[in-house]
């Protein structure tokens, strides 16, 4: 039986469990204190955070698609101060690991909010988002060309030693190129996948149905898309990947580490059932069990080519 | 006001309010300690829960309502509920309506299934009013206005008006609402409806009533994370998107920026 | 009421209406004859066909996600001699278009085929597969980079002068470079989209679940993807497009023709109901009266931005 | 064979076939002209439908099985349906197995699931044959045999194997199989089941007896048109896959290629 679902990620930071809440559908934490037991979880990745305030997108800024969910919110956040003041003192009270998602307008803007944060009790980790489909600058572009994505993890890695994630968007080519350059640039950890770009017509009104026109397609629809990619990235780079995207129940996890995920986050299905990631982390030793798996570490990576496997294996500090 | 919590809640008992409307009462003692104008999350098959309004909040026995007019999905697989049924439902959630200015007239106006947020709340306070409240309904036809035999049960005899004519007035709540602002002073209107009909209520309003707004957006998770519920609000640097789930439902008609 | 629901595409090639059964869904048309009214398709567009037989992928080649369908057939095909012998004097017995869906592992094999199919009995358009993504030389690596869809589709053009289609990867950074792509090297018509790269993993076996490994996902999962493709190539082409992805109804049709598309094609929800294309059919007329349109002219494109409308107007030879 | 087509066939019984195995009788003409060894590809709420061999066919009384285990979402639901309720299916599709020899002596060999077609085989053909058929059928364990009564009511016991003993003997199929081909010359192997199974029949029947596999494999369309459900089969030039859904499901045990 699996009783340790501990593992270890780049630069000490230790997780009870690989569930993580992901970024954008976790608030700042407290929202959620009552109906979840945040203590519970691996960690928690807040909404993205950037300099200053940003207003975000004009409603309707969701729309329901088959088993998936299109957003448009278009990083509406009060700003790294008032996420210092107000947001982190009640979230670092949760005995978790605080991961701060972090957004910018240019390369500059990523720089200071990382260094802002660096050295503040209970942020344990930052998560470059250079994926967010749903900002006019910044966001998706930084992610879909290498260079881009080399220069702003190369300029946040210089500010700051907490460990550092980059999530990586699924709308380019090629996931690799991108997941290498980052690698290069210093990233700890890769984060994968962000929002699918994606559109609804609402055709009532003959228009696109949400405020910012198109928007990012999470849930479970993405699910093989997200896990492509988890298992094309796993193959070329050798820093650990936390893998999302659909996940809905300690089976999706398992796929995820199977294909070369060392921990994975858990979105959308939080608005349907609140408590399902600690549903999740209870199940999943049971179901790693009838898998045949004595522990976490035999499963990451075991569904990718022999010859790659080895790979995962020195990464995963798990 | 009551912190919202996950419930399991059974349907005791359904009935069909309306053409294509359908009314749920759920027992659940945490929903009837709700405030009206708070509302319910409901699970259905879909990716996102579903918010409906209480149209009814019955503390004495542990019951409320739930009014809705199907519209897609999960409103159809809703009135496909039968009793014994169970929900599962976050709520009571977001601000609702304050209690009214015993001093002051008051209005209620709802337009289609806008009404039975009113009606909670008219059921709940029109006791505290020295008058009692006016109560307009409007809907886009005849065989679309719900609750009328509710207000009625109350003592309350409402204006109906329907786009067609086809029962009460023919027009939208506007005109009524505009003779009887015409006729009261310091009033205070509580509202809830399609935009335009808001949009009305508060220009009509504008100096002199008390306007209380009951929004709807979509929604992801219905308490406060992951703002896509938002409405365009006035802020302290001009426009800010606020919240329709945790700021909101209700707001004060001053405070849209529309 | 919308009585009329006949387009015309470029080269003058007129459908009865505007929904065609997708390559790869529909065989080579008479399997499903038992099933379908195939004459009251607007027409259909059958499995890939390349110059000389291909034996496919191993098995297991098909998958289900939520909402989707991963697939990894690798176009098993019995080659253009055997298709011109035996499949086409059947499927040209019912009175609809047939486009034929053409593949090559080479820019040369794309226009050994083409030409082979020009001025065969009952061809009424090739459709180009650029796309596919289950093969490991050819299909979508010709459709994943501007330059090499270039060469194959001028290849094409110069082979027949056939009504051509050329149908895109939805796997690509900018769809929009490709589309403008094979726009300039002479494609009458855009095919989009194929299928989207995914993965899923057989928990049990620890492996990859398809035979090939990853593998192409269709179904009302990929839906807002295929929409916003089609609404971003919209604004930037002058050549209609046919849009497809988890199309399931008439609502369907009409959000992509509100995206851009003067038609659509339907794949995956035929082998859940083989005549839901013939009800799309019947129902479209009600679904446009509904939506307050008197032909489906006025519907093409009605979703786009201002200013890119009198595009597709003047696109949509409609 | 009869030409598969699409139809609406109410469930007219439903029985617990074993733990986690369910066996529902359809009724309806078409389906029940089916050849053995056909199978009904049945919609259920997934993207797929989901293909079940014929247990059972009564042409006299238009009745026909579906005898499954519950493996995932589909065959839940399925497992669900009473009686009353209709499915959506198409069928019959493929090719069945043809009718034994008269004048060979008959084996049919079942592993788990497999053993229902072989049922309908043996139900159809068995006063055919001048010996009754040898009926070997295997499970994982004692709650798992299937149809062994229904073996028996057609007057033949049948030899029952579990892999942990729990029932019959101990071990697979390959043994009695093993022991009736060293007795029985120039014979017809019918046999249904996993495909370490079908591969040993078709090693222990090599050159002593004429094979037919049943086979399975995950399907898109069911009638030949998506080239999802091969199986790697011997061609002219080598491998060739060829579809399980209008090719197979039955093939000849030479002609695989594993
Ligand atoms: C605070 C609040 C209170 C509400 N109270 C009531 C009520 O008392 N009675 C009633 O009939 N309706 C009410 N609504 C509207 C109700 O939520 C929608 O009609 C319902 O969600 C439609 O779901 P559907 O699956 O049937 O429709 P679909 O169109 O299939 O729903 C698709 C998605 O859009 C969302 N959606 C669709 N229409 C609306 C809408 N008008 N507002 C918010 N989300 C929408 C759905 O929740 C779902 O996520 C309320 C909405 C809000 C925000
Ligand atoms: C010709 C044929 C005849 C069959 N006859 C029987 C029978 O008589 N009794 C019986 O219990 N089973 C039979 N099977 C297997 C049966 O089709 C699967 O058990 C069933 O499809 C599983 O569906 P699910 O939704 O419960 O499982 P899930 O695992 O949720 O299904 C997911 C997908 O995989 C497919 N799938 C899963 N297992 C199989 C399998 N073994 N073969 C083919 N597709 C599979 C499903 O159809 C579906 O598309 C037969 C299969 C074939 C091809
Ligand atoms: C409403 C919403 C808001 C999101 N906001 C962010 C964000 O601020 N930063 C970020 O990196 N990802 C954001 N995401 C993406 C998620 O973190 C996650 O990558 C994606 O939703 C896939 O996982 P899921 O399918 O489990 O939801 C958001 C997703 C949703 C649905
Ligand atoms: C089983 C299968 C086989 C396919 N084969 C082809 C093919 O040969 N050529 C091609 O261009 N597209 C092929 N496609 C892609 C479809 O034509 C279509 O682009 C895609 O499935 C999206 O539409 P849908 O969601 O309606 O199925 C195939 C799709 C499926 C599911
Ligand atoms: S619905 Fe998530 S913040 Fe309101
Ligand atoms: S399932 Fe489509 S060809 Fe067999």
């Amino acid at each position: 039986m699996v009783t340790d679902l501990g593992i270890e990620l780049p630069r000490g930071m230790k997780l009870s469990n690989p569930v993580i809440a992901a970024s954008g559908t976790f608030g700042f934490g407290s929202e959620y204190a009552r109906f979840v037991d945040i203590g519970a979880l691996g960690g928690v990745s807040v909404k993205g955070v950037s300099p200053k305030p940003w207003l975000g997108n004009p409603p309707p800024r969701v729309w329901e698609t088959p088993m998936g969910l299109l957003n448009s919110i278009g990083l509406q956040n009060p700003g790294v101060e008032t996420f210092i003041e107000k947001d982190l003192p009640l979230l670092r009270s949760h005995p978790t690991k605080i991961i701060v998602n972090i957004i910018g307008h240019t390369v500059e803007e990523y720089r200071q909010v990382a260094e802002r944060l660096t050295n503040q009790d209970g942020v344990h980790a930052l998560e470059v988002n250079i994926s967010c489909p749903n900002i006019k600058e910044g966001g998706m572009m930084f992610g879909q060309d290498p260079d881009q994505a080399f220069a702003v993890t190369r300029a946040v890695r210089d500010a700051t030693d907490l460990p550092l994630l980059v999530k990586l968007s699924p709308n380019v080519t090629s996931p690799v190129i991108i997941a290498q350059a980052v690698e290069a640039a210093g990233a700890d950890v890769i984060s994968a996948i962000n929002t699918v770009l994606g559109l609804a017509i609402d055709i009532g009104l003959r228009r696109p149905a949400l405020g910012g026109m198109t928007g990012g397609l999470s849930g479970p629809a993405i699910k093989p898309l997200a896990l492509r990619i988890v298992y094309e990235i796993a193959q070329q780079v050798k820093i650990p990947i936390i893998g999302m995207g659909g996940i809905q129940n300690a089976e999706d996890v398992v796929e995820f580490l199977m294909a070369g995920a060392s921990a994975v986050m858990v979105g959308t299905i939080t608005f349907q059932y609140p408590d399902r990631m600690n549903q999740i982390i209870r199940e999943l030793p049971d179901v790693l069990q009838s898998c045949g798996f004595a522990s976490l570490r035999e499963v990451v990576g075991v569904a990718l080519p022999q010859s790659q496997k080895s790979n995962v294996q020195r990464a995963g500090v798990i | 006001m009551e912190e919202g919590k996950r419930l399991t809640c059974p349907v005791v008992a359904r009935t069909q309010a309306a053409e294509g409307h359908v009314e749920l009462i759920l027992q659940s003692r945490a929903l009837a300690r709700a405030v009206p104008g708070q509302f319910a999350h409901i699970l259905t098959p879909g990716v996102l829960r579903r918010p409906i309004s209480f149209s009814r909040i019955e503390s004495e026995n542990d019951l409320i309502g739930l009014l809705f007019q199907v519209v897609g999905s999960g409103t159809r697989w809703l009135a496909e509920r039968s009793i014994g049924n169970e929900l599962d439902v976050l709520g009571p959630l977001g601000n609702g309506f304050p209690a009214p200015d015993p001093m002051k007239p008051w209005a209620a106006v709802g337009g289609g299934v806008g009404v039975p947020p009113l009606f909670a709340a008219v059921q709940k306070w029109s006791h505290l009013t020295g008058d009692r409240p006016e109560i307009i309904i409007g809907a886009r036809t005849a065989g679309w206005v719900v609750m009328e035999n509710d207000f009625k049960e109350l003592g309350i005899e409402p204006i109906v008006t329907t786009d067609d004519g086809s029962k009460g007035q023919k027009g939208n709540v506007a005109d009524p609402l505009s003779l009887w602002l015409d006729n009261h002073n310091e009033a205070q209107v509580y509202a809830c409806g399609p935009i335009p009909m808001l949009q009305a209520v508060r220009r009509l309003s504008a100096g002199r009533a008390t306007t209380y707004l009951a929004l709807e957006q979509r929604m992801g998770c219905g308490i406060g994370a992951c703002l896509a519920c938002v409405v365009p609000t006035v802020g302290d640097f001009g426009l800010s998107y606020r919240r329709v789930c945790t700021d909101g439902p209700v707001f004060r008609g001053e405070e849209m920026m529309w």
